[in-house]
């Protein structure tokens, strides 16, 4: 009789504790919903994938780390080290000028950039405007399709903020920001949405601008580069040439799908 | 269309081209198709259709229930070395494992239901259990891990690329991944305690005494042997299984010092399993089974099974295996470190064909002959769908899922 | 059914191998009165349903000095630590404390097979096939017994029906106990040569128990410590060494047998 | 807003949840079990009112008495009759299932011509027009398998009346003639090929008796009698009766044969003895012994009925052969009854219940009731030493058309008494004679004769009448000459016979399916197709244990699975039912 219940017991303890597990994932994965926690979860359940490569801590492009992978998915906001690497910056007093141009691709420094190749700019409205930066554009020049937000709907830091297709390639843009989309634009219009930043004010740690953005894009280069497969086809950019208009158009061998998922950070 | 296929591949990765894999496929497909017509005809027309008889009731489907099981036993080990012990380099491996021990435990169960007479009547054990009988422990906890297994391979299925793009899916794999080590915790704990009673179940047939042992408590020794000699060979297999899968895709798949690192675990367990397999050896000569009127010598008088199998068990498949494994410089040459894992697999077979076969084999009544038995094509063929069957599953799986996390950064 | 709950007994035999003659009788008888079905045409010694089975044994010398003599192999009933009982998964074996019967449920039989690996005597038998009886010979078929399907074990039981019955006739007549004799497994009745003797080892004026205590008695397989409940008799040393020790110095001349 | 996934989800969750708490799986479940508990398609016995019922087995010479426990009028199974004088209350295995026979395939269960079915009347018709066109000189026959019956007077009567009539045996239908065996007395029993151990006699008596005698078996084969007597003497094949010679000479002082000097003094120690199995020489043994008409010896009885051997009639005599064929009987010696017959259409009418045996050969077959399925009769037991009679009531309802072998000759005799009336009459007589005691079966009691009011009625609720012994010294040793003659003489092997085949005991022509229990599925007895050597001579013969051979002897071929046993004499090869001959065996 003990050794039944012993016995059966256990087997019953087993089985509850299964049940209750994925039970609990189950109910936690509504209550992530609810709390509009998905969209970070997707990009924290993504971020691992990614080839170390796509990973690089933006403080190896300043030189502060000889290598170093970012363990917190690109949101520096979480980020100690990267709040005392700041701290730490002497503050530079040299005005910078309003314009980098990196192999050909013109980078207005008054706008901060996301690793997924959006940028965010501080209207005085208080809104904040967000499209592709150069090299995203050139990209998904002239896109088939663009999926953008509704208006009023709500974006999240490296969320999904909105969609594009080229040549087969369904790219997602990680939004740069959190807020609530208040008017969109398009490709044609240089920008794609004005977002009101939630807490009013656009929180930017998490973002790249001035001396990162050279040493950023010399790395995208190389990744698009490899990506692209490859060096001897024409047009090159290994030596710092500038790449034409739609790439896509000039590399018709090139495999899209991958070359998006590599520059727009797609798992 | 291939573009749908490679849709639903992994980024980063090579793999066949649908051409080449649909041509790997389909001798697979043939093999499993034809098995499952052997096993269906032991379905329909009953188990005349196997060649055991009343004196061989068990015969190649146990042996193979006990093989693969003991060699599914990776997938425990290492997600208790993953999650529990936080060896954190087995992350390379532990998804493949999860799905060799998937692989393995559905197949031995699905042969099993094909093993009993009455397969409809396989819940009865669940109703009425004997609590007392190793068998009714191994149901239960196989039953179980097969579900731990199955949970564990959900995450690795939803991670797939197409699968990934539902946010619910992604979700709900994030927040499984965060309970793993409870069920990688009950998936030992489950694990060790069929495996175990798998060993169990022979040695406590005091009916024969070759396969009867002592033991603790309720449990004979050979309990525990399982138990480490399974924990040694689950290692030794995943070690085997991913050469073998990146010889045949052509691929590196794990840092080059993974595989050493699986060959020094299963060394280091197979070290303790020969000393006690040899101790319980020498006191079941010594007294086990003189003490039941039956003196050891004679079980190796009945040829072929003389007692050269005795030496090649502990010292050919055991002790050598063990000592390449233990010296870094042999382990890390591929060649001795494959041959040893390869000892140690077929030595946990050998094991098992002992424990099933030549026990049964084996006179118990003075006046009795020695039984062979030769398994009919039928049983045969349901082996060989169980082979198929993990084959399909395991390139499946391959294709289409990450079951090596570091072959995208190997591959570039 | 009786209100009457019988007396508590612990049935064995004592089988005089000096006095069988391997005529089967007791196989047939046994075979009738439990519903056994013929063999199918594929059927052989192995996979053959045979609850008690006559083995010939042999002295060993070759000609002209051989002799033979014949063991019936039936359930032993172990009454200790029973081999079957205790491996069955689910409780499809069972011990009757009141007659020390060990007793199989063929409707919870899941067919693993188990119990016959685990039984040293190889008393137990798998149905390989669907029963069959040639038409109309169903009719024959002892009321008493129910018949067993495919895939499930069977084995002897001391002829369960007739310990039913003999125990109604008793109850009808409210008696607890059954007089010696009044319930005989049909093996015991067939025996031409009056070589088993069966009743209740506990009743020390039973003669099974008298038979069983003297000195030209052995059990087979005694020292696995499973206490069986048959006995057996002779006084020919060669038969009882044949008979009773295990290993294969002791049956020479046996050649392998193949499937 | 419409039907998202998660809704899916989360509905199909709910769903399975919720259906636990419906009895739907819990009753799946259930019919699963109860479906896999009463398996379809397997017959399950009836329950009726149960009966017991007495009857006397028919199927060989034993006689034995017969317990039918009975479901309602189906009997469902036999058992021995305790305290039988015959049969001590026991049956053998054939016995014990003997109420199967009336299922087995193969039998004959309409009047046939040629094959063809046809009626009984026209059958008779066409069989007396035979028997009317018989010429002078050829006889008709009837092969009676166990005369010294009310039938076997039938048969008798009824070729009297022809021109040339011959009431014929098979060949040792009564081994002892006009003797009985005093198994009782005797303390040792010589036994020349007499399967003593292996259903001779009625098994029953001969075990009860075996505690008090000496078996001394002499015979080439390792038969069942031979590996359990208390001496095997393996004389070659077919010097038994050189032997015989040998031991006389022994008992006579005259010989130094080692074995018979042995034997002798056996014999000598343990009086009084008996040698069995036929011989003349076996016959002047006894003489010697002097157990003829002396206790535990041969004593004389009653009831013998002589007889013509069928094996001195003369060949190429017979016109007109009917044969009875009994339910349990040995196969008949075909190639010996067909040199019996005239050359040109013989005309054979095979009186049997079975279409394998005989019936095969038959012109025209009258299909016999099966045992249990008539009324029949049991004539003295096997051994008796005194007569005996008893019915054999029927258990079983026979199907119509079939005709009793008595009935049918009745029937040709244009007699319009029945088979019935026939056994009325002998009880009658049996009643009229006033001799003897009848042994009742259900209340295991004897009774004398002249206190039975009605003895038909008493003998058809299973009884077995034992008349009363004769006075002492009325034995005429000349009589036991009748024993059956020696095995053929042993030919030489040679270069193309190198072995000699000689018979094993046979397993019964026809039976219950159960007997698979002993021939099948035990290997207790070897099948028909065993052909046993020993392991040297088998090795030497280029074959293996459990080889498929083909075995050649002068008179034909079988094809056999070879057995080795080390107990089998060298040089033999041991098969059932088997002429001893010379013979060779080859891998098939």
């Amino acid at each position: 009789m003990l050794s039944h219940i012993i016995f059966l017991g256990l087997f019953y303890t087993v089985l509850a504790v299964l049940s209750t597990t994925v039970a609990l994932s189950l109910y936690r994965a509504g209550q992530d919903f609810r709390a509009r926690r998905a969209e970070a979860i997707c990009w924290h359940a993504t971020f691992p994938d990614l080839p170390a490569r796509d990973r690089l801590c933006r403080h190896e492009f300043t030189g502060e780390f000889s290598h170093r992978l970012c363990d917190k998915a690109f949101d520096c906001r979480e980020c100690q080290q990267h709040a005392a690497l700041v701290a730490r910056r002497p503050p530079d007093a040299a005005p910078t000028p309003r314009e980098a141009d990196v192999f050909g691709l013109e980078f207005p420094l008054d706008r901060l950039y996301h690793r997924g190749h959006a940028w965010a700019h501080p209207e005085p409205d208080g809104t904040v405007t967000v499209g592709l930066d150069a090299l995203g554009a050139r990209l998904v020049a002239e896109p088939e399709a663009v999926v953008l937000p509704a208006i009023g709907s709500h974006i999240q830091t490296n969320g999904a903020a909105w969609h594009v297709n080229k040549r087969g390639a369904h790219v997602r843009i990680l939004s740069p920001l959190d807020g609530q989309v208040v008017a969109t634009g398009g490709p044609q219009d240089g920008w794609y949405l004005k977002v009101k930043p939630d807490g009013g004010r656009l929180d930017a740690r998490h973002l790249l601008r001035g001396p990162e953005i050279r040493p950023w894009i010399a790395h995208e280069m190389e990744r698009l580069q490899a990506s692209l497969g490859p060096a001897d086809q024409a047009p090159t950019m290994a030596d710092g040439g500038v790449p034409v208009n739609d790439i896509a158009a000039a590399y018709p061998e090139a495999d899209w799908d991958a070359v998006c998922a590599e520059i727009f950070l797609l798992p | 269309m291939p573009n749908a296929d490679t849709q639903l591949m992994p980024r980063g990765v090579r793999r066949s081209t649908p051409r080449q894999f649909l041509l790997w496929i389909l001798p697979w497909a043939a093999l499993l198709a034809f098995g499952v017509y052997g096993a269906g005809l032991c379905l329909v027309k009953g188990l005349n259709q196997t060649h055991m008889d009343n004196r061989f009731a068990f015969g190649l489907w146990i042996f193979l229930d006990l093989t693969v099981i003991a060699l599914g036993a990776g997938a425990f080990f290492t997600g208790f070395l993953l999650y529990i012990l936080k060896k954190s380099e087995l992350k390379a491996v532990i998804n493949s494992a999860v799905v060799i021990g998937f692989i393995c435990y559905s197949g031995a169960v699905a042969a099993l239901l094909v093993d009993v007479g009455q397969p409809a009547r396989f819940w009865f054990t669940f109703w009425h259990p004997n609590v007392h009988s190793m068998l009714t422990e191994v149901t239960f906890c196989i039953s179980c891990y097969l579900t731990v297994l199955f949970i564990e391979y959900i995450p690795i299925v939803l991670k797939n690329r197409k699968l990934r793009q539902i946010p619910s899916f992604l979700v709900f794999e994030f927040e499984l991944h965060k309970l793993m080590p409870v069920l990688a915790g009950v998936g030992t704990f489950l694990s060790f305690f069929h495996q175990g009673s798998l060993g169990g179940l022979y040695g406590v047939l005091r009916g024969r005494p070759f396969a009867f042992r002592e033991g603790f408590a309720i449990w004979p020794s050979t309990f525990f042997l399982f138990i480490l000699s399974a924990a040694a060979a689950g290692p030794a297999f995943i070690l085997l299984t991913t050469w073998l899968v990146s010889k045949v895709s052509g691929k590196q798949l794990v840092r080059p010092e993974v595989l050493p690192m699986l060959g020094r675990i299963s060394g280091v367990l197979l070290v303790p399993y020969i000393l006690l397999k040899s101790i319980d050896t020498l006191v079941w000569i010594d007294s086990t089974s003189p003490a039941r009127g039956f003196a050891a010598y004679q079980y190796y008088a009945w040829k072929p099974f003389g007692a050269w199998i005795l030496f090649a068990e502990i010292v050919v498949f055991g002790l050598a295996p063990a000592l390449i494994l233990l010296r870094r410089r042999l382990r890390e040459s591929p060649a001795w470190l494959l041959s040893a894992a390869t000892l140690v697999c077929l030595g946990i077979a050998l094991n098992r064909f002992v424990l099933t076969i030549q026990t049964l084999a084996l006179p118990t009544l003075p006046f009795d002959p020695f039984m062979s038995y030769l398994p009919s094509w039928q049983e045969t063929a349901t082996f060989l769908a169980v082979v198929a069957y993990g084959v399909l599953l395991y390139s499946f799986s391959f294709r289409y899922l990450t079951l090596f996390p570091q072959e995208k950064d190997l591959s570039c | 059914m009786a209100a009457i709950t019988p007396k508590p007994a612990r049935y064995g035999m004592a089988i005089d191998l000096d006095r069988c003659t391997g005529c089967g009788a007791c196989m047939i008888a046994c075979a009738a009165e439990n519903n056994v079905p013929p063999a199918r045409p594929e059927a052989t010694p192995r996979t053959g349903i045979t609850w008690m089975r006559v083995y010939q044994i042999s002295n060993g010398a070759p000609f002209p000095d051989s002799r033979a003599a014949f063991v019936p192999i039936l359930c032993q009933q172990c009454g200790k630590e029973t081999p079957c009982a205790a491996v069955c998964p689910q409780e499809a074996v069972e011990t009757d404390p009141a007659t020390g019967i060990v007793d199989q449920m063929p409707q919870r039989c899941l067919g693993c097979r188990y119990c016959m690996a685990a039984c040293p005597y190889h008393a137990r038998y798998f149905n390989w096939w669907d029963p069959q009886w040639p038409a109309g010979m169903e009719k024959t078929l002892n009321p008493d017994v129910a018949t067993r399907m495919r895939g499930v074990v069977e084995k002897c039981n001391f002829c369960h029906g007739r310990l039913h019955a003999a125990r109604a006739r008793a109850a009808a007549e409210g008696r607890r106990e059954l007089h010696p004799g009044e319930y005989l497994p049909a093996c015991v009745e067939a025996c031409p040569a009056a070589a088993i003797v069966f009743g209740d080892l506990d009743d020390p004026a039973s003669e099974v128990a008298r038979l069983a205590r003297d000195g030209q008695s052995f059990r087979i397989l005694e020292r696995l410590g499973t206490e069986p409940k048959i006995y057996y008799r002779t006084t020919r040393p060669w038969v009882r060494k044949a008979a009773a020790q295990p290993g294969p110095a002791s049956a020479p001349g046996k050649e392998p047998v193949h499937a | 807003m419409g039907f998202t996934r998660r809704d899916l989800l989360t509905f199909t969750g709910g769903t399975t949840a919720g259906l636990l708490f419906t009895p739907v799986p819990w009753g799946l479940l259930r019919d699963t079990a109860v479906l896999s508990e009463n398996w379809p398609g397997i017959p399950q016995p009836l329950h009726g009112e149960i009966r017991t019922r007495y009857t006397t087995c028919t199927l060989c010479p034993a006689g034995c008495g017969v317990r039918a426990r009975c479901d309602g009028d189906q009997p469902v199974g036999l058992a021995g009759v305790p305290g039988h004088p015959a049969s001590r209350g026991v049956l053998c295995p054939a016995g014990l299932v003997g109420h199967h026979l009336a299922f087995c395939r193969d039998r004959a269960t309409e009047p046939l011509a040629h094959g063809k079915p046809v009626a009984i009347e026209s059958a008779a018709a066409a069989v007396s027009a035979a028997i009317a066109a018989c010429g002078a000189r050829e006889a008709v026959a009837i092969l009676d398998p166990r005369p010294g019956r009310a039938a076997s007077l039938v048969y008798r009567r009824f070729l009297a009346e022809l021109p040339k009539g011959v009431h014929c045996a098979p060949p040792d239908s009564q081994p002892n003639g006009p003797f009985g065996i005093d198994l009782e007395n005797t303390r040792a029993i010589l036994s020349f090929g007499a399967p003593v151990l292996d259903g001779w006699l009625s098994p029953g008596r001969v075990l009860a008796n075996r505690s008090h005698f000496q078996l001394i078996q002499v015979e080439p084969a390792y038969s069942r009698t031979a590996s359990l007597a208390d001496l095997w003497v393996p004389v070659l094949p077919g010097s038994e009766d050189e032997f015989a010679t040998a031991v006389v000479r022994a008992l006579q002082g005259e010989t130094t044969d080692a074995h018979a000097m042995d034997v002798a003094r056996t014999l000598l120690r343990n009086k009084p003895a008996i040698a069995v199995g036929g011989g003349p020489a076996v016959a002047r043994l006894n003489a010697v012994l002097g157990s003829i008409g002396r206790p535990g010896g041969f004593l004389p009885r009653r009831d013998f009925t002589p007889v013509t051997d069928i094996a001195s009639v003369p060949d190429g005599s017979i016109r007109v052969l009917l044969i009875e064929e009994t339910a349990g009987g040995d196969p008949l010696p075909w190639d010996l009854l067909r040199r019996k017959l005239v050359p040109q259409d013989p005309v054979l009418v095979a009186l049997t219940p079975w279409l394998d045996g005989c019936a095969q050969h038959a012109d025209y077959v009258i299909p016999a009731p099966m045992y249990l399925e008539s009324l029949d009769e049991a004539p003295t037991p096997a051994g008796s030493t005194v007569a005996g009679f008893s019915l054999s009531p029927a258990l079983l309802t026979a199907p119509p058309k079939l005709a009793a072998p008595a009935g049918f000759v009745l029937r040709l005799a244009h007699d319009s008494a029945t088979y019935p009336d026939i056994l009325k009459r002998r009880v009658a007589a049996i009643k009229k004679g006033g001799r003897g005691a009848v042994f009742t079966y259900p209340d295991a009691k004897s009774t004398r004769v002249s206190d039975i009011a009605d003895l038909w009625k008493s003998m058809l609720g299973g009884a077995l009448w034992l008349d009363d012994p004769l006075p002492a010294g009325t034995a005429r040793g000349a009589d036991l000459q009748v024993c059956a003659g020696p095995p053929g003489p042993a030919l030489p092997p040679n270069r193309e016979y190198p072995l000699v085949l000689i018979a094993a005991s046979a397993p019964p022509p026809h039976g219950s399916p159960l007997m698979s229990k002993l021939y099948r599925e035990s290997g207790l007895r070897r099948p028909a197709n065993a052909a046993t050597v020993h392991p040297k001579t088998g090795r030497d013969q280029g074959l293996a244990d459990g080889d498929r051979a083909i075995v050649t002897s002068r008179a034909a071929t079988f094809p056999v699975q070879v057995v080795f046993d080390p107990a089998v004499m060298p040089g033999v090869i041991e098969m059932a039912g088997q002429a001893v001959s010379p013979a060779s065996i080859r891998r098939a």
